[in-house]
């Protein structure tokens, strides 16, 4: 494995919870490390599985989906509809023997500064871990002749 | 049989119905889909253990709809593809008329109302064979079932015979065909088969009547029936929710519950 | 191709002392698409703002990404400054150098590199980015108050006051709610009547109010400024035009042993009555359940006796519809009953009671005329114990939140029981006082130093009957635990304040959203307390978690004060970061197939059904159409339309594929 | 310029090696999981020793389902692009069915037709076919109707015929020519096996050339509609078809790279003919049924002087609703033989 190896990781955040407890940590100068890349969209329920899916094609080691805990989302259900997605999409990458430990869902509340911070470095260090997600690069311009 | 045949060409004589869409005798041993389009047509309708198909998949095409009213010799697995398709408003009661046989008995439905009551009589499952092989791949590693389906998903060439097999898969314009973005390349190489198959199980989560249409479709014999079967199995564990089953739209995907499982969600 | 310019701001040494501004610029300049890279100090100050601006000109820039703080501080300045320079406000994105980069990295390359990155990603979504244009939306300037009480009183009485019509809809036969029960208020003791009734008669006169009692929402659809409610006006069997309230039909009803609701079931009324004499408006109703003609067929003394015939016997419900710009909900609140407690007997024993019975008891209108009699034999009770957080504050048996009035009014039924029993003895069993209100705490001082009501911090766990007396056992914490047995005549729970009966169902039937006690939710718990996540629904009061009077009646205020404020525009502007369906040509018209199954994933119901007709009127297709007057733009119908027909404007498709692609 | 051998079984091993060690991969079906597929093999044991056909054609290995025509980088200011050589192995594709040895003329037609596809070309170039006479057939075959036969050896390049103890090997090209002299001691002179006797009786169903006469009569005829009600508009039929050569170019890009594809596509499809303005000129399954039919009877004829069908009936066998072609072309034209 590459000595250097540093781990790609995209984030899918809510606007309303986790990207602006994002903020929180950044207003709080909470450091953390630096391999995450932030998407941000209204609520999770606007997160299509075909992003994560996408995000793995386009390299990344590691995907993280995040938003308001239940009860708490700006659009009262978005992040319950998003969380059954979840349930089915992870169920289906379990059965398609895609590795979900690249793949973590979390809620981080607009509160929750230290919370980002610690949950991307636990990403981070868990995804570098791993190493880098070689199984799905290879099926990545398999199949061209 | 004969009861069916019967039933059918009245329709047909009393110009109720424009078509029949039953089994009729193929290649070989093979039955194939048929439309009896007259009174006369009607006798090279048959019905054994051979007749497989889910015939479902024709009453949205609009080929079929522009025939005029249909009758369909629907076998249980069509009966709940039909209604789930009057569920999703792609049916309206009366549209059809639907000669339920199971076995030995017909009924004739023409309503959604009637095809739940219906089907309420009868549980829903999976066959021996595709239990045990679900089974084998919940057995494997996670690692092994990763091998497994790329190694059945690289012969894949997207011909798309299990979406346009599938009833379900009623869309004008799939998925697959939108392309601004393109989500799902069109290409049937690794990273495109696996999201096309990860998009078509995803789209029938919640939604999959379990006939198995689509794995027997395969030109190359890929068990992507499995795939649809695992998601719908897994929606009816944590949901308690069956496609098929109701007149109104119960969709595990557009529904939830405060609290449903999430031990996974950091 | 796209003409962007980013503006790579340096904040001060907020971003410059840990990302290389002016290496990033020079980055930039290297992105496909962009014609314009710059790094200034502070680009929200007035000439970061301007510098743009000139740019935007100069360069001919069709969209524009400022490299700077978070875009939920300064979004809108800079699409404001970009808006002003010609360009569409929607063409400017923000990226996030400060909150998600500098501040949370060290310095060095790879974070100068993330703050690149960050920037590519925006400048990709950029260029897919559509021209948006404010979704204006026409106000009905009519506002529609649910409940009756002194919350509701409040809010119809400010909102017609500041010149808009108001509907104050009222499911009992009387406006006047919990309030117009009580005997007195804390922390004044002044008569609760006194202070109501004049309002009451205002709201009823007031040419801009329209009173519907005895009427309860049925159905409400649309969306801000434009729902229609529909009202279901039960029948009161009487015609309220001819009614004048003489009062003879309830004197000659033979039906006299009701139990009485206003009294808390302490005394009776007949089966046409009106709740209390004050009561507005001031006209009988018939009490189908209890009246002898609709039991048996026979009676009608009522209609033989009305001087003027106004008893209509054959009256049916009659369904209203309105069209109403906001609606506010006051449905307030109700109390646990006293039979939730096993310990307490169940409420089987009649002189447990709970405080709203007790205000009955104290009251100059109420079945006693204010003398204090308890309820089992009508004897003056000598000693009366009152259990504070009865159900409140326990999780195992009640509910867990604090119900807040009660220790103000525990403290209120001791004293006014000691004005009326000056010899009687009065305990207290609390867990905390909590009494944080202006003039609270001395209050409930007076009660204890002045009136010598014996406050005892424990918990009762148990009263059981002997001999005509309520033995009380409970403990006395601050005396060690040591456990205290008072021999009572009568004892009064501070039982849970409760969501209201059916506020659920009424919650869905505004779509509106509520916890899990049944209390409505508001927007936000601190900055949009009177909103609810509904654009144009309101709440005032006690439906929203238990509040005494002058915060129930400030909170209508506010209520007030956000409906005529919505009201002071003839449309309302909303952000167009809302879903759209597709519209293609014939043959395809849509990619929709018309599957609805994205209505259910809507928190809004703002997905509603379009038909294509053909110029015959047949209907071709039945598709989704988005509202854009309900719909806030949260995009979980996006990622649940199998075909992709639904986007979501400034979240699409394409903008998010085109950002991913980055990666 | 046939010379027939005899080619004893033993001695196959001997030529796989030959051939082997010539640097050449050899492709052959094989049985894998119940069904019989193409693939690399390196002895003769691994071919599988009794079987009908493949399901799909043996076509991929001049056109395969995903292939790469260029790719390019992008720097800023300017787009590196590379063009893609074709990955061209020189392969022998061993124990095809004359049928498909034969389609390889079909797709010639169109790929060198006005353009010569260096793809296609640069693959056909380094393959050898030695193709298998059919020793059975089932119903779907009519080989016999399209001027083929199940020992027919157009496009093989060298055809071999299983007789008792092993082939009867005909040496029909210079391709073939050139394998024989790779191991000139294993092909034994030999001759006069009646091949008709041993290899299997497909009856000629019907006739072709009164088809393709009566094909332009019946366009508007509302049979194609009819027979399509059935057909589900899945791309099966093209994709196993040996002489389908519909291709699709997709583009997939980045904003740092990208790459040129072409894929496999079926005229089945409702997209296939779909305008951007929404307007479809085949907008119902009989119309593109209709298309399927006529361009491999009709405008084939017209234009390239063949037929665009060798009767190997792998579209009867591959589809999922039993759309019989030659059935189907029977009860539309009449022309049953």
């Amino acid at each position: 494995m590459d000595e250097k190896f540093e781990p790609k990781i995209t984030a899918f955040v809510c606007n309303w919870c986790t990207y602006a407890g994002a903020d929180l940590t950044g207003t709080s100068r909470i450091k953390y490390q630096s391999n995450v890349r932030v998407l941000r969209v209204p609520c999770t329920g606007r997160i299509d599985y075909m992003m994560v899916l996408k995000a793995l094609h386009k390299g990344a080691d590691g995907v993280i989906v995040s938003g308001c805990h239940p009860n708490d989302c700006h659009y009262t259900s978005g992040n319950y509809h998003a969380r059954r997605r979840w349930m089915v999409f992870k169920k289906m990458m379990e059965v398609m023997g895609v590795d979900m430990r690249r793949i973590t869902f979390s809620w981080v509340s607009a509160a929750e500064g230290a919370r980002w911070a610690q949950l991307v470095n636990e990403v981070t260090d868990q995804v570098r871990a791993l190493g880098p997600y070689a199984e799905f690069r290879q099926i990545i311009g398999a199949g061209i002749e | 049989m004969e009861a069916v045949n019967q039933r059918a060409k009245e329709l047909l004589e009393k110009g109720e119905i424009k078509a029949v869409l039953g089994y009729a005798k193929g290649t070989g041993h093979v039955r194939r889909p048929h439309f009896a389009r007259k009174a006369g047509q009607v006798d090279q309708l048959v019905l054994d253990a051979a007749c497989l198909q889910n015939l479902a998949v024709y009453v949205t095409k609009h080929e079929v709809k522009k025939l005029g009213k249909v009758a369909v010799i629907a076998l249980p697995a069509t009966q709940r593809a039909i209604l789930q398709l009057m569920a999703e408003r792609q049916l309206r009661d009366g549209e059809l008329v639907i000669l339920a046989v199971d076995g030995e008995a017909v009924k004739e439905l023409d309503s959604a109302a009637a095809l739940e009551e219906h089907l309420a009589l009868k549980a829903q499952g999976l066959d021996a064979k595709d239990k045990a092989l679900l089974a084998e791949l919940d057995a494997m590693s996670r690692e092994q079932r990763w091998v497994y389906w790329q190694n059945e998903l690289s012969r894949c060439m997207k011909c798309y015979a299990c979406r346009n097999s599938c009833p379900m898969c009623y869309c004008g314009t799939c998925t697959m065909d939108c392309n601004r973005p393109q989500w799902v390349p069109v290409a049937s190489h690794g990273i495109g088969n696996l999201e096309y198959h990860a998009v078509r199980t995803m789209h029938l989560a919640g939604r999959c009547v379990e006939c198995g249409e689509c794995g027997r479709a395969c030109p190359v014999g890929i068990p992507v029936h499995l795939l649809t079967f695992a998601a719908e199995e897994s929606i009816h564990e944590q949901f308690g929710q069956r496609a098929g089953a109701k007149a109104k739209l119960d969709y595990a995907l557009s529904t939830f519950k405060t609290d449903d499982k999430e031990s996974f969600i950091r | 191709m796209s003409r962007i310019g980013v503006f790579t701001c340096h904040c001060g040494e907020n971003i410059g002392a840990t990302v290389d501004c002016v290496k990033v610029a020079e980055m930039c300049k290297d992105i496909p698409g962009v014609v314009h890279s710059v790094e200034y100090k502070y680009m929200c100050s007035d000439p970061g703002q301007r510098q743009m601006q000139e740019a935007i000109k100069e360069h001919q820039l069709d969209g524009v990404v400022v490299a700077a703080c978070s875009p939920r501080m300064h979004e809108p300045t800079f699409r404001r400054a970009a808006g002003d320079a010609g360009i569409n406000p929607y063409m400017c994105e923000m990226a996030n150098l400060r909150e998600h980069c500098s501040w949370v990295h060290e310095k060095g390359d790879a974070t100068t590199q993330k703050a690149a990155d960050l920037i590519r990603v925006l400048v990709e979504k950029v260029k897919h980015n559509e021209p948006l244009h404010p979704i204006k939306v026409p106000v009905t300037r009519t506002a529609m108050v649910i409940g009756g009480g002194v919350g509701g009183i409040q809010v119809a009485l400010d909102i017609a006051n500041g010149g808009h019509k108001v509907v104050l809809v009222e499911k009992s036969p009387s406006i006047g709610g919990h309030m117009s029960q009580l005997s007195e208020t804390f922390p004044t003791l002044d008569c609760s009547q006194c202070i109501l009734t004049p309002r009451m008669v205002e709201a009823a006169q007031h040419p801009n109010i329209t009173l519907m009692t005895y009427s309860e929402v049925e159905k409400v659809d649309g969306f801000i400024g434009n729902f229609k409610v529909t009202v279901r006006k039960k029948a009161r069997k009487l015609d309220e035009k001819l009614c004048t309230g003489c009062g003879l039909c309830i004197q000659k009803c033979p039906n006299k042993k009701i139990s009485d609701e206003f009294n808390e079931g302490l005394g009776t009324r007949t089966a046409i009555y009106v709740p209390f004499p004050q009561a507005v408006p001031n006209k009988p109703v018939i009490d189908l359940q209890n009246c002898t003609y609709y039991k048996t067929g026979k009676c009608k003394v009522c209609e033989k006796m009305c001087p003027t015939n106004a008893i209509r016997f054959d009256q049916e419900d009659e369904l209203v519809t309105l069209d109403i710009g906001a609606i506010v909900l006051a449905t307030g609140f109700k109390l646990m009953k006293t039979d939730a407690f096993p310990e307490y007997g169940y409420g089987k024993h009649k002189d447990i009671i709970d405080g709203m019975q007790f205000e009955r008891l104290a009251s100059a209108s109420g079945p006693t005329s204010g003398v204090m009699k308890r309820p089992s034999d009508g004897k003056e009770p000598e000693t009366v114990v009152f259990i504070a957080c009865s159900g409140s504050r326990d999780r195992a048996k009640g509910v867990p939140y604090c119900s807040k009035i009660c220790c103000m009014y525990t403290a209120k039924h001791a004293m006014l029981y000691k004005h009326k029993v000056h010899s009687g003895k009065a305990y207290v069993f609390y867990m905390d006082i909590r009494a944080a209100g202006k003039d609270y705490d001395e209050f409930v001082r007076r009660a204890i130093e002045e009136d010598e009501v014996k406050y005892i911090r424990g918990r009762v766990s148990k009263i059981y009957e002997e001999d005509g007396k309520l033995i009380v056992m409970g403990a006395d914490t601050l005396m060690g635990g040591e456990p205290v047995v008072i021999k009572a005549d009568m004892v009064v729970l501070a039982t849970a304040v409760q969501s209201n009966d059916r506020s659920e169902e009424l919650a869905q039937t505004l779509h509106v959203s509520y916890d899990s006690y049944g209390f409505f939710a508001e927007a936000h718990p601190k900055l949009r307390p009177v909103e609810t996540n509904t654009a144009g629904i309101f709440l005032a009061g006690a439906c929203q978690a238990p509040r005494d009077i002058p915060e129930t009646v400030a909170q209508a205020s506010g209520a007030a004060a956000k409906v005529v404020g919505l009201f002071s525009n003839d449309e309302l502007t909303r952000e167009p970061i809302v879903a759209v369906v597709n519209r293609q040509a014939a043959p395809v018209y849509s990619t929709c197939v018309g599957c609805f199954l994205c209505q259910g994933a809507c928190p809004y119901q703002a997905i509603e059904q379009e038909e294509i007709k053909a110029r015959s009127g047949e209907v071709i297709m039945t598709l989704a159409r988005i509202n854009p007057g309900l719909c806030q733009g949260c995009g979980t119908c996006v990622a649940t339309c199998r075909t992709k027909a639904i986007d979501l404007q400034g979240f699409s498709n394409e903008q998010i594929y085109a950002e991913l692609m980055t990666l | 310029m046939a010379n027939t051998y005899n080619l004893s079984h033993e001695s196959l091993n001997s030529l796989f090696g030959a051939l082997r060690k010539d640097g050449r991969r050899i492709m052959a079906p094989v049985e894998a999981g119940g069904r019989t597929e193409l693939a690399e093999v390196e002895t003769p044991a691994q071919v599988a020793s009794d079987y009908l056909q493949t399901i799909l054609s043996a076509k991929e290995v001049a056109f395969p389902k995903v292939e790469r025509l260029l790719s390019y980088t992008i720097a800023p200011g300017q787009v590196d692009l590379k063009d893609t050589e074709p990955k061209a192995v020189p392969t022998v594709l061993f124990g095809v069915r004359p049928c498909e040895a034969k389609a390889f003329g079909a797709l010639d037609a169109v790929f060198n037709w006005d353009y010569r596809d260096k793809f296609f070309n640069a693959r056909i170039e380094q393959l050898a076919v030695i193709g298998l006479s059919c020793t059975k057939a089932d119903e779907a075959c009519f080989c016999t109707s399209v001027g083929g036969g199940p020992a027919d050896a157009t496009g093989s390049d060298i055809l071999l015929t299983p007789k008792e103890g092993g082939y009867l090997a005909e040496v029909c090209t210079e391709k073939g020519a050139a394998i024989l002299n790779l191991a000139p001691d294993l092909f034994k002179p030999g001759n006069g096996v009646d091949k008709a006797a041993i290899t299997a009786k497909v009856e000629q169903a019907f006739d072709q050339p009164a088809l393709t006469t009566k094909l332009p009569g019946i366009f508007e005829s509302e049979v194609w509609t009819d027979q399509a009600l059935r057909c589900i508009g899945c791309g099966a039929c093209a994709f196993v078809c040996p002489t389908c050569v519909c291709f699709d170019i997709q583009e997939e890009a980045d904003p740092k790279k990208g790459e040129r594809l072409r894929c496999w596509d079926s005229c089945g499809f409702h997209l296939f003919t779909l305008h951007a303005s929404g307007h479809n000129p085949r907008e119902v399954q009989g119309a593109r049924w209709r298309q399927r039919v006529y361009h491999k009877f009709s405008y084939y004829p017209e234009r390239y002087d063949m037929l665009g069908c060798v009767g190997c009936g792998k579209c009867t066998r591959a589809c999922p609703v039993d759309m019989n072609l030659k059935e189907h072309l029977i009860e539309a034209a009449g022309v049953k033989a």
